[in-house]
């Protein structure tokens, strides 16, 4: 048994470490961060964060050289994700290019799509967003209904999907349609990288309860692909996005990472905010209720480094994910929620009104009613948990 | 043994449901939200015109003389459409307050006109720092012969720009402990005001910061005795917890019939997901926690209108259970939502916001536990810091 | 609204409580309960007990005069209940009899079983037990696979029934069996009045986890009834069962005053018990719990009232009162587990070494696992709320 | 990094497990619930001649000099197969114990037979009024030349038919806080005991009180500083609670094995049961709690070992995780299980009551959650009532 990291990996860190220091926005650092007059102005920060990191070789670390990466280690990725939560730094604006698209076309992409699209997606010249969930597909992606017919060397594609984050700044988009209605769910279905700069693709927000707009439904009134934009085989898409979930290699780490982060933000305040002169974390029922969290997150830091161990070993991650993801975003939500009721009355004061230094609790407790249902509900999970970890049968309908 | 409400108060249910029905339910919130003030200004001349605001007052002053349970089914029915204003502050807080211990000016200045629905009133009581506790009041009434000198800062005031009157907790002599508080009413009209917005998580109700400097008012405006305002208050709260227990009982019905019809008609896996365990189940405790949050409310109110032997803790457990509870199933309403939940677009988000907003909303919960246990002669008297 | 008693239920309860304290064994109330030797010494007592509830007739309150009941108004029936559970009366051991058999045989019996079965029952002279449950339906009755053949005027019945209780000393039981295997589920099912006392009939203790014996297996091996002995019509038993179901009008009341006594019982035990010379009570974290446990238990009560209130309105109770077997029987055993936990260790203390005043909060922890499985466990309770109050969709295979 | 325990760790787990499978697993507790002691003591033999008893002795006394960590296998299984007797308190609270504060005669005289299986220890603690603090302890040791005469009650010892030896908390000169408490090896051979039997919810354990009148013995039996005897103790406790986390893993796994077997072969309404959320959903609860007991279990141990920084929390906060995880879980797997699950034939309910006897035992949950806020830093100095 061994928490360590090893010399090498530590000297990584540094490094990022230094980069870091030395090429976040002024003040980034301990200080106020992501305040844009609007979404647009925010992607257009991002993209310019996207080129420092391309230039510095940290947008994918975990690429190939030959296409731009530095082959790092899965330790090294988790090294990279603690210090990126670390500095809270900047969202990576083609995550789905650069996570999704890049890798898949890297293993079964044609030549000429790697040529095309690789680089271009490490630079964030070209942003990517995602096509997977519709309205009527929301947990359970085999329900798919967008179609794409073909038309010579063209598919016509019609129909609609939600929950594509940066849509409204993508320039293409990772698609899955299907492609044969008589196949049953799973099959016939086939993945597509559409231009979203044309006539057919249309955006449209969507406002979320914390009054951001990171997500979008896109319409598709005849938009266009040709053959040349498909990934893999045609009606195989479902395998396409089976080999995807593989790539994640380290799994849910920044989320767990930040939740620690959170967590010690949390302690701070209950040191910092006073009732009658006492600090919060004087009262006994505040300190148990502190004391149930610390120990809650610390379980699901350590439930993830032991999965992260058998990762190690095994060389690809397990269905232990899902136990990962359940813990991590449903202890989210619980700490969040925490964080408001402990504030008293004056929880509820909002943004530039709030009272804690940290002034990003009532965002962080809106938005984190989306963890448990984004990427897989807890619900799902659960299944997953059930079926492919206790060996539990299936549930109804799958 | 009869714990029902009676066949005129759900009537008026039914009036003030159909009314409400006609003007959207939830719509009138949005519209606030967006900026928009004619909406529930109107709304609020449809309430008092079914007769809303004249219900607990007394007949002397236009009311109908009625008792809390009366007032019950109006408040669950603002409640469900989460309603923006100050109804509640009102006619649960300021009314009783204003019956119990106005003088015959005071009454007669202010009842007749909450009862036809023309004022409304809004309480300041927090101050920087937040605390409910006698402790937290600094905000000075100086007394100058028969005039007050005000001089402090409230903050979290609600709905202020909505409020003619506001009932101000200040202190009229020095000390840090109950003693020296009196309650005030400040009419808007007659006091130089300085209010600043404060932005709400809530944003169906307004908050707002009010600055006092060297503003001058009449001592008449004290509401209740001099420098014994703390206790009265107290009285009052009673009132308004049971009160605010029946609105949150209206919103967290609301919430239950969004999810079991939304379970009714998503379908996921080819099954209607209100047929999946995980769903189905938990809604099943979402209405268990509606229908006791229903059963000591109405008890509560009952308790208050026949001054029963339990009444504090009877008040105080409703209202921390029911506070609690709502925002517990307001949770579960955006999960069972799945991510239309998590949209602006839902109203889901709107009652998790409300929820919130009542958490702590005059008093906090841990005030209100010590509140139920000191009732319930479970409190050694070295316990201090006790709301009543 | 109004929670008062009418001067006629006081006068009723004024006159049972007059009848116990007379007719109690010296010392019961307020003294010691409930301690014998084996199972078979408290069946003795407990017969001996409701021939005395016979003589003063107080064995059946809710039966009509004619069959030597009282007609109780449901409101009696309530305060019945409440004086019961005030002096931990003890159990009536002919409950299958006097709820169940009696009123369905003045319902639909033949006039030949009403005068042979009906006095008998309230005497106790017969005990009866009922055969409901199987090792493999539980929760689904209509999966009873208890077989009753026709054999000219008789029926010869093969099978096992477990959860009887008190069928160690029953003379006659209440059972169902198929009679008819090609119908499905609910179809094809007999109640029988059948005699225990024959070579087909053998009984074994079930052991439960409290270390008592209340309940046995039945093994029926070729054990006879007669067409005499069935209630109702043949393969219609299910009817049977249902119409069963409507005469327990004050439905769980008992339960719902035992715990309003058990949370008063624990409050006086956190007064009593010291920790370092404070009350338990004194400690703001017992505090806390106590007042949600009050908050909870003080709602399950008025949530039974509010039924009750619908009940006496409708003449007949409705599906509300799976809500109240669902909460206070969950609820029951979450008091009771604190009432362990906050003993401390002295908690595991058993019996006669127990340390608190009320020596029975162990055997009451123990007993409670089985309030939320007897009767319809907690899930199945949950279904038919969702099913029957809130009209979301039957579950699988329902 | 590796989070996992090695090969020779885990190949040790394979030969206790084989050993315990073919005795039966909770069929030597089952026996001795009926009051055979043979079988206990032969598997106790078995589990010595594989090393079981040597593991964390040092090779000076005959033992192996291995650490927690490698304990952690070992006390898993005992703790599947909820084995009755001594094993946890002798090797992970006498052994730490004797290794840091026993003499050089003491050393000789206990650890080699500990080492090949011959001697239990228990520990006497709680006294009437069962209070785990220091001011709970009132029997006396009255120091006469170089002697001790002890007179005094000690309650709920553990296992007291089985022990050798008594490890036991005595006050050796007046006084009501941790000054002037020791700790004190009575040989049962060498002194006069007066023990009384005590009923035992979890009757896989014996309980019994044990009274001292006038009995002398030798001041050579103190273990530790001389009235500073309290302070080992808490270094004794905290291998204890670390091994204790990992017996409590080993029981809770074999739960999540019960309750998800039985749920796939019972049906009901033609569907096995674990098709249905209700059950399938909360099993996934469970295994959740197994697993995160065990990570912060496995933890504890590694801090202990690696003697690090976050050392008493990380244990502190794993036990208060077992204990009331193994608790929820034992209790879910009785639902699970329906009917026969409240059966004492079944072995569920032995998991519900081991669970509600480690619950408190040898400190209560709200002491280690003090524990746990003053190792943090989290405690002012006022508040008093702390173990460490």
């Amino acid at each position: 048994m061994d928490f360590s990291f090893t010399p090498k990996e530590e000297e990584f860190r540094q490094e990022l470490r230094t980069w870091l220091e030395e090429n976040l926005p002024e003040g980034w650092i301990g200080g106020t961060r992501e305040v844009y007059k609007d979404e647009y102005e925010k992607a257009a920060f991002l993209r310019s964060w996207q080129r420092k990191l391309y230039a510095g070789g940290w947008a994918a670390i975990a690429w190939p050289k030959k296409y731009g990466g530095r082959e790092a280690t899965l330790m090294e990725e988790i090294v990279y994700q603690q210090e990126m939560v670390k500095v809270k730094a900047p969202a990576l604006v083609n995550y789905v290019g650069i996570h999704m698209v890049g890798p898949t076309l890297m293993q079964i992409g044609t030549e000429e799509q790697k040529l095309r699209y690789i680089e271009k997606i490490l630079s964030g010249e070209e942003v990517w967003c995602q096509g997977y969930s519709e309205p009527n597909a929301g947990s359970d992606l085999s329900a798919v209904q967008t179609s794409a017919v073909k038309d010579g060397d063209r598919w016509i594609i019609n129909g609609q999907k939600v929950w594509t984050s940066f849509g409204h700044v993508a320039d293409r988009c990772f698609l899955i349609a299907r492609t044969n209605h008589f196949e049953k769910k799973h099959k016939g279905i086939t993945v597509f990288l559409l231009d979203m700069d044309q006539p057919g693709v249309e955006t449209k927000p969507i406002i979320q309860m914390d009054g951001q707009h990171d997500f979008n439904e896109v319409y598709l009134n005849n938009a266009v692909a040709y053959d040349t934009e498909i990934v893999g085989e045609v009606d195989e898409g479902w395998r396409v996005m089976m080999a995807l979930l593989m790539f994640e290699r380290s799994g849910i780490g920044g989320q767990v990472f930040t939740l620690e982060q959170q967590f010690n933000e949390l302690v701070a305040m209950t040191k910092d905010l006073k009732e009658d002169n006492e600090p919060l974390l004087d009262n006994p029922l505040i300190r148990k209720t502190m004391i149930d969290l610390y120990t809650r997150s610390r379980g699901s830091l350590l439930n993830y480094y032991r999965n992260l161990t058998k990762t190690l070993k095994n060389g690809r991650p397990g269905a232990e994910g899902s136990m990962d993801k359940l813990m991590v975003s449903e202890l989210t939500k619980e700490l969040l929620s925490k964080s408001i009721s402990i504030q008293g009355h004056q929880g509820v004061l909002w943004k530039e009104d709030a009272i804690s230094s940290n002034s990003y609790w009532q965002d962080n407790f809106l938005y984190s009613f989306g963890q448990t249902i984004g990427g897989g509900t807890s619900e799902i999970q659960k299944n997953t948990i059930a079926e492919r970890i206790l060996g539990l049968p299936k549930d109804m309908g799958r | 043994m009869d714990f029902s409400l009676n066949q005129e108060q759900e009537m008026f249910r039914g009036y003030v449901r159909k009314y409400l029905d006609s003007v959207g339910q939830t719509k009138t919130a949005r519209e606030y939200i967006k900026g928009d003030r004619e909406s529930l200004q109107s709304l609020q001349t449809g309430l008092a015109e079914l007769g809303c605001c004249s219900i607990n007052i007394s007949e002397n002053y236009g009311g109908m003389g009625l008792g809390a349970l009366d007032l019950v089914p109006v408040l669950e029915e603002t409640g469900r459409a989460l309603l923006p204003g100050l109804y509640l502050e009102t006619n649960a807080l300021a009314v009783p307050l204003l019956e119990k211990f106005g003088t015959e000016e005071q009454k007669e200045k202010y009842l007749p006109n909450i009862s036809n629905g023309t004022s409304f009133f809004s309480i300041a009581w927090l101050e920087p720092g937040g605390s409910y506790h006698p402790a937290g009041i600094t905000f000075t009434a100086e007394i100058e012969k028969d005039q007050l000198n005000l001089n402090g800062v409230k903050t979290l005031v609600p709905d202020a720009e909505l409020a003619d009157h506001f009932i101000v907790l200040v202190r009229t002599s020095n000390g840090k402990d109950k003693d020296g508080i009196s309650l005030l009413i400040i009419d808007r009209s007659e006091a130089n005001l300085t209010m600043r917005a404060q932005k709400n998580m809530d944003e169906t109700r307004q908050l707002a910061q009010l600055t006092c400097t060297n503003t001058e008012i009449s001592m008449t405006q004290i509401l209740g005795p001099l420098h014994q305002g703390w206790d009265a208050l107290q009285e009052g709260l009673l009132s308004f917890n049971a009160a605010l227990c029946a609105v949150i009982v209206g919103a967290m019905e609301k919430v239950v019939e969004m999810a079991t019809e939304y379970a009714k008609i998503r379908e996921q896996f080819g099954q209607p997901i209100g047929r999946f365990q995980a769903i189905k189940h938990r809604i099943v405790d979402m209405k268990m926690d509606l229908e006791t949050a229903r059963s000591l409310a109405y008890y509560a109110n009952w308790a208050l209108d026949s001054d029963a032997e339990d009444c504090i803790q009877a008040i105080s457990c409703a209202r921390l259970f029911a506070t609690e509870a709502f925002a517990r199933i307001s949770d579960h309403n955006i999960q069972i939502h799945g991510g239309i939940g998590f949209t602006e677009e839902m109203d889901c988000h709107l009652y998790v916001k409300r929820a919130r907003f009542y958490e702590n909303y005059l008093g906090t919960t841990e005030q209100y536990y010590n509140q139920a246990a000191a009732a319930l002669g479970w409190l050694d008297n070295k316990a201090s810091k006790v709301l009543v």
